[in-house]
């Protein structure tokens, strides 16, 4: 079966102010790929994520032109039009960071918290969404006695799959994950990694890596960013140019 | 009692002004409202000026001073006047101080910095320390018309808030003079003598020392309701007795 | 939630801010409306010259400007040695254990009310500024140290702030090179911190010019400019809380207006001298 | 040896200065200590009367200081319930919604608002309530409620800048884990940024409180007396903690009520220096944990 | 001509509060000669070089065990001592650290500093002085021309040298230096090790590198330091650790 696209991005630039960072960017993202982002630090990578949910929203004086358009639930649609409000948005569009970010409550809060927002009250429905997304972030038997407490006190290998298990509750169509394991041991990065393949199944994934190691063992497809210019790599070369 | 009038009565009486008024109000007010909880009473200072603008501007129920209104003042506010007591105005000294007479001369050369140090009056040598009163102060319009006649008050004298805190001031500096209410001195001052004759109620009674005033309550207009009955208890003879005992020569 | 809350939400911060906002100016445009009338009926000049006696139609605030100063500034002139030396205990002489103990009690300062200042004064030090300096013991002098015992919280605070500040980076290259502690502070934390102890100084000097009850209790409070640290004076402040209830359309009252207009100056220049002080820093 | 000299004279002057200051607030609190402490008890608050019927409001207290401590009290409250609510909103538009050139202007004004004297808000708080009365109502005049409010505008710059601080030092991750979830900018300050700032939110409110419970020179001309008892209705006048102190400084008329000054000045040192050690320790300490619910 | 001994450690413990970061290490340095140590981050090189100045002087809970003897001025003393106030040994035991750290002052006047809290005050001396300290830390040609301008416009290279001059111009015997090259460019650093090993002749040096290329170009002998413990190590044998 031929991927279909998901992601369309189309002679995108992006300035923070005076300050140029992405430039002339045109690329397209498969559907149920790992699509990996590389380049040296400070060259926009972040900012590149940022471009799919709207991160960059509220930066005064960020400025952005081209177009992007996404494909959710069926329909082509641009982050950026009016129609399509930003929380919505970023539902479909989930994100997970370098730094595990799990808010200082409970493990159960913690997965209910996208879920209240996007304002679910059904208790029945939460417990079993939570626990369904606790399974495919790999979670839930080393949680499931422990729901009530604080995510705080999780390893951090653990705190990083309750965060992905957190977007993935809301069953996002595109994972966009910002080197989420570079600041995880070797072991629970290699736990992580083997969760994004599986998550392939469900999302679309693009990823910003540093190591090219496990861009070799996870990206279908790798993009270079260098100057503000992005580059597509057979996933072969990747080695030479760690 | 006169108290029973109270009976059954409540709501809030304000009170400002003449702060030589003020032990008087508050033994009247501690009476009335011990007897009714329900009444409020509400004692502020500020002086006989404050009170009379006070009182006639509506911010407060009673205005009192310590000087008969001006002509003026009681055609501007339509005021009306009760005068429950007589009382005089005398300079005192702390009680550590030897001088304890001066003629009406010295006084006045004193309160305009004439003279500036004790050794001149008899006394120790040291400086003296001059305290007067703002110009609010219905005493001190008493004391300059009438013991200084209208002469110069020296600038560099200390300004003081009330007759209460005149005596403290001078009771606690020993080469202060300041004036405060005949009904207001105690042991903790030295009433001095002015031309030889002793600032006392009986001097005051007898007429034989000249500066004094009466006592004024003051409302706009007729006074009603509460306030009415405030006004008739501290015309009763529960109220007489209390200007007494504080010190002040009751009109009845 | 809805879109709708969300901009009423907006809505009401945004309110919010520009009500506090508005409010200062407010406090202006009362002043000048109601202090107006002195400045018509009477010379600017004649304001500031005039003695206050009211009596014989004399509404000058000279004196009280004059008193404001001398007390404001003889208080910051005790205070910025008092502070300094803390400071420079604080962030470099003393030991970890003083230091802790000394920022305690420097804390607690900050809490002390003003009126337990006044109170403690009348009390304690003006019988002692009396008996031992001489005059009528309620005098510039008593009110300035007792100004400066309350200011000097802050400016131990700002200059402490300010030395931290300087990078450490600065400080090691220092002490690698042999500089005692002193010579530390002196000649590489000192030079660094200047603008940001300036700031520190202007508001701590900002606070003593503002200051009402220290100076009306322990001043004396009289009309008369003051020539010497042992005369009494009288402040600006004290003078409003002075004049206070007289007759709200007598030209005594409005005068009082005139003083809170000045006080407001000095406010706002202390104020933007700070801000362009922050910005030169930066 | 002239650099010599100077060093050594800042050594020796730094540490009898420093010296000098701590045995002046040593002399400070310890004579404050000794003349109030005898006089501490029940009997500085409700004098003669039994303390259960005072705070029921069956009898009235002549020689303690129970009503200018009620009315301290309410005043606090007061002032608090009008500055917190509108300075924390006006902190969060700051930090969240106002563009730079907003937060600037408005920066200043608050700064400017914090910088002025507190009589001349008392005036402006006499001024307000002389306008009312002769314009509205003759009811209206200096009150509690007209205090409460001048005394809510000198504290509001505090909490203002103390909400607008703590929030924008939100750090980056946790500022963008909720919009990466949905989360609407409304969502995200309810939820995450204010809880999580509260520690800073909190302090500088602790700092307002102790300025409202201590400031003199406001109500000083906004309707606070000598002798009120404890108000019955915002447009009472009343009495309080501070000016009582002051009062008493100039007219106490025996020994027993200058003693009754001095505990009161104990009282508010205690309760000022209190809430001002709580704020500093708040702002150290992680109690937005606790408080952090969704 | 056998090396003479410069500094003596024995049975050195050293720890922050809980913390211990030395145990018992004994070892000696050569004089004339560049001692380089070596070891993973954060295992305590730093604290081992501030021992020979005392720099941690004035951190709260450290403690340290054990005895140091340095022979200052033909002198054996130990840092410790009451009799060798600390300005003294900080004048005699120089220090130069990772990141150049002038004063923001003029070059002239950073030069001068050391000297001037050292009391000295006659004018020509001191320029005679900061030429020679110059010309030793191969900047003089660079800089006498701008002697008035500011220190913070200088290169990396230029400042790190200017650091190194400023340390010699109080004529140390001991030069401690806290990896001086990295946060230089390959150039500068070379540069720096040319000058470090042109110092030997003056001083005892002391370095502290992570890079072993150039502890192998500069090092007479290696100490590499893990776990609290200091082990000799052979100099071929450096780059297998690297
Ligand atoms: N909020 C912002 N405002 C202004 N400039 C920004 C902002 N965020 C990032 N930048 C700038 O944009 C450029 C790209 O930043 P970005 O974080 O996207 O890089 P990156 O490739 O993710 O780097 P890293 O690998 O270090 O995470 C950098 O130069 C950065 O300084
Ligand atoms: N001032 C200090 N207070 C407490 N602990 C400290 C202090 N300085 C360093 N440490 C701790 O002591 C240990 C050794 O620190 P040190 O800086 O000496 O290591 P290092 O080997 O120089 O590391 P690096 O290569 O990263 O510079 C570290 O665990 C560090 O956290
Ligand atoms: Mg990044
Ligand atoms: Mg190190
Ligand atoms: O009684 P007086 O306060 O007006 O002097």
């Amino acid at each position: 079966m031929q991927p279909r696209d998901k992601i369309i991005v189309e002679g995108v630039s992006f300035s923070y102010g005076q300050n140029p960072v992405l430039k002339d960017i045109r690329v397209t993202f498969a559907e149920h790929a790992v699509t990996a982002v590389m380049g040296p630090s400070g060259q926009g990578k972040s900012t590149f994520l940022g471009l799919f949910n709207r991160l960059w929203d509220d930066v005064p004086g960020a400025r952005m032109e081209g177009d992007i358009r996404i494909r959710l639930g069926g329909r082509w649609l641009s982050p950026f039009s009016a129609d399509l409000p930003l929380p919505l948005l970023r539902r479909k569009v989930g994100m997970i960071f370098q730094e595990p970010n799990p808010l200082p409550m409970s493990i159960a809060r913690n997965m209910a918290f996208p879920l209240k927002l996007a304002g679910l009250k059904d208790k029945a429905v939460i417990e079993e969404k939570i626990r369904t997304a606790l399974e495919q972030a790999f979670l839930w038997e080393e949680v499931k006695d422990r729901l009530e407490k604080s995510a705080l006190d999780l390893s951090g290998g653990q705190k990083q799959r309750l965060c992905i298990a957190r977007a993935l509750i809301l069953e996002p169509e595109v994972l966009l994950c910002d080197e989420p394991t570079s600041s995880l041991d070797t072991k629970a990065a290699g736990v992580i990694e083997e969760l994004l393949i599986q998550l392939k199944k469900q999302c679309t994934i693009v990823t910003v890596s540093h190591n090219p190691q496990q861009v070799g063992r996870i990206a279908d497809r790798i993009l270079m960013l260098h100057d503000g210019r992005m580059t597509p790599m057979a996933p072969g070369a990747v080695e030479y140019h760690a | 009692g006169a108290l029973d009038a109270f009976n059954g009565q409540q709501g809030t009486i304000r009170i400002a002004g003449g702060t030589a008024h003020i032990p008087v109000m508050q033994e009247v007010a501690k009476r009335i409202m011990t007897y009714n909880t329900d009444i409020v009473i509400t004692i502020a200072g500020g002086g006989s000026g404050v009170g009379i603008k006070q009182v006639g501007e509506g911010l407060v129920d009673i205005g009192n001073s310590g000087r008969k209104p001006t002509p003026e003042e009681i055609d501007r506010y339509g005021l009306s006047m009760f005068k429950w007591a007589i009382d005089g105005v005398g300079a005192v000294v702390n009680p550590e101080n030897a001088v304890r007479s001066l003629t009406q001369e010295q006084l006045k050369a004193v309160y305009a910095g004439k003279v500036d140090n004790w050794a001149a009056l008899g006394g120790a040598d040291h400086s003296i320390t001059l305290y007067t009163r703002d110009e609010a102060s219905g005493t001190r319009a008493v004391f300059w018309k009438k013991a200084l006649e209208k002469g110069d008050i020296y600038s560099r004298a200390l300004f003081i808030p009330s007759n209460g805190a005149m005596k403290t001031a001078v009771a606690s500096d020993p080469y202060a003079i300041g004036y405060v209410s005949v009904g207001h001195m105690d042991a903790s001052v030295a009433p001095v003598a002015m031309d030889g004759v002793v600032p006392t109620i009986e001097t005051v009674k007898s007429d034989q020392y000249r500066v004094s005033r009466g006592l004024y309550s003051n409302t706009r207009g007729e006074p009603t309701g509460l306030t009415r009955l405030f006004i008739d208890y501290l015309f009763a003879p529960e109220g007489q007795q209390i200007a007494a005992a504080k010190g002040f020569i009751p009109v009845k | 939630m809805s879109d709708l809350g969300e901009k009423a939400a907006e809505r009401i911060f945004m309110l919010c801010a520009a009500a506090s906002a508005l409010m200062t100016s407010s406090v202006l445009f009362f002043m000048i409306v109601l202090g107006r009338p002195v400045f018509r009926e009477v010379s600017i000049l004649a304001v500031f010259s005039t003695p206050w006696s009211p009596h014989q139609g004399g509404y000058g605030i000279g004196s009280m400007v004059s008193g404001t100063l001398w007390i404001a500034f003889s208080a910051a002139v005790i205070a910025l040695p008092m502070s300094l030396g803390t400071a420079f205990v604080i962030t470099s002489l003393g030991g970890p254990d003083l230091r802790r103990w000394l920022w305690a009690l420097v804390r607690f300062m900050t809490g002390i009310p003003t009126v337990i200042y006044g109170f403690v004064g009348i009390f304690l030090l003006v019988p002692l500024v009396r008996n031992g300096l001489g005059g009528p013991g309620m005098s510039v002098a008593a009110a300035a140290f007792m100004l400066a015992v309350m200011i000097s919280p802050t400016m131990i605070l700002f200059f402490s702030d300010s030395l931290l500040a300087v990078d450490p980076a600065y400080c090691q290259a220092a002490k690698a090179l042999g500089a005692t502690r002193v010579q530390r502070l002196l000649y590489v934390m000192l030079p660094k911190a200047l603008g940001g102890m300036t700031s520190g100084f202007i508001l701590a000097l900002g606070r003593a010019l503002g200051d009402t009850l220290i100076a009306l209790m322990l001043a004396g409070n009289a009309v008369a400019a003051p020539e010497s640290l042992l005369d009494p004076a009288r402040t600006l402040t004290a003078h409003i809380a002075l004049v206070k209830a007289a007759d709200y359309d007598s030209l005594e009252f409005r005068s009082i207006f005139a003083c809170g207009i000045i006080l407001y100056l000095f406010t706002a220049a202390a104020v933007a001298c700070v801000r362009l002080l922050n910005r030169q820093g930066r | 040896m002239i650099r010599n000299i100077a060093e050594r004279a800042v050594l020796v002057l730094s540490w009898t200065l420093t010296a000098m200051l701590c045995a002046v607030v040593l002399v400070f609190v310890g004579y404050l200590l000794i003349n109030s402490l005898p006089g501490l008890g029940m009997e500085l608050i409700f004098g003669a009367v039994p303390p259960l019927d005072a705070l029921l409001g069956r009898a009235r207290v002549f020689d303690g200081i129970f009503a200018a401590l009620a009315g301290t009290l309410l005043l606090v409250a007061g002032s608090t319930a009008l500055a917190v609510p509108t300075g924390v909103a006006a902190g969060i538009y700051l930090a969240e919604y106002a563009s730079p050139s907003i937060k600037r202007l408005f920066g200043f004004f608050f700064d400017l608002l914090a910088g002025i004297p507190s009589i001349v808000i008392g005036l402006f708080g006499f001024s307000v309530a002389i306008f009312l009365h002769q314009r509205f109502s003759g009811r209206i005049g200096p009150c509690l409620l007209i205090s409460a409010m001048s005394l809510a505008f000198l504290v509001l710059p505090y909490v203002i800048r103390s909400t607008q601080v703590a929030l924008e030092n939100v750090p980056a991750t946790i500022r963008k884990t909720a919009p990466a979830l949905g989360a609407t900018r409304l969502q995200n300050i309810v939820h995450v940024l204010v809880p999580r700032a509260l520690a800073g939110i909190v302090s500088g409110i602790m700092l307002a409180i102790g300025r409202c419970a201590e400031d003199t020179a406001v109500i000083m001309l906004t309707g606070v007396v000598a002798t009120a008892g404890v108000p019955r209705s915002p447009l009472s006048s009343f009495e309080a903690l501070p000016f009582y102190i002051y009062y008493i400084s100039s007219q106490y008329t025996d020994p027993a009520e200058l003693s009754r000054g001095y505990g009161a000045c104990l009282i508010l040192m205690a309760t000022c220096a209190l809430l001002f050690m709580l704020a500093y320790s708040i702002q150290r300490s992680l109690t937005y944990r606790s408080l952090f619910r969704l």
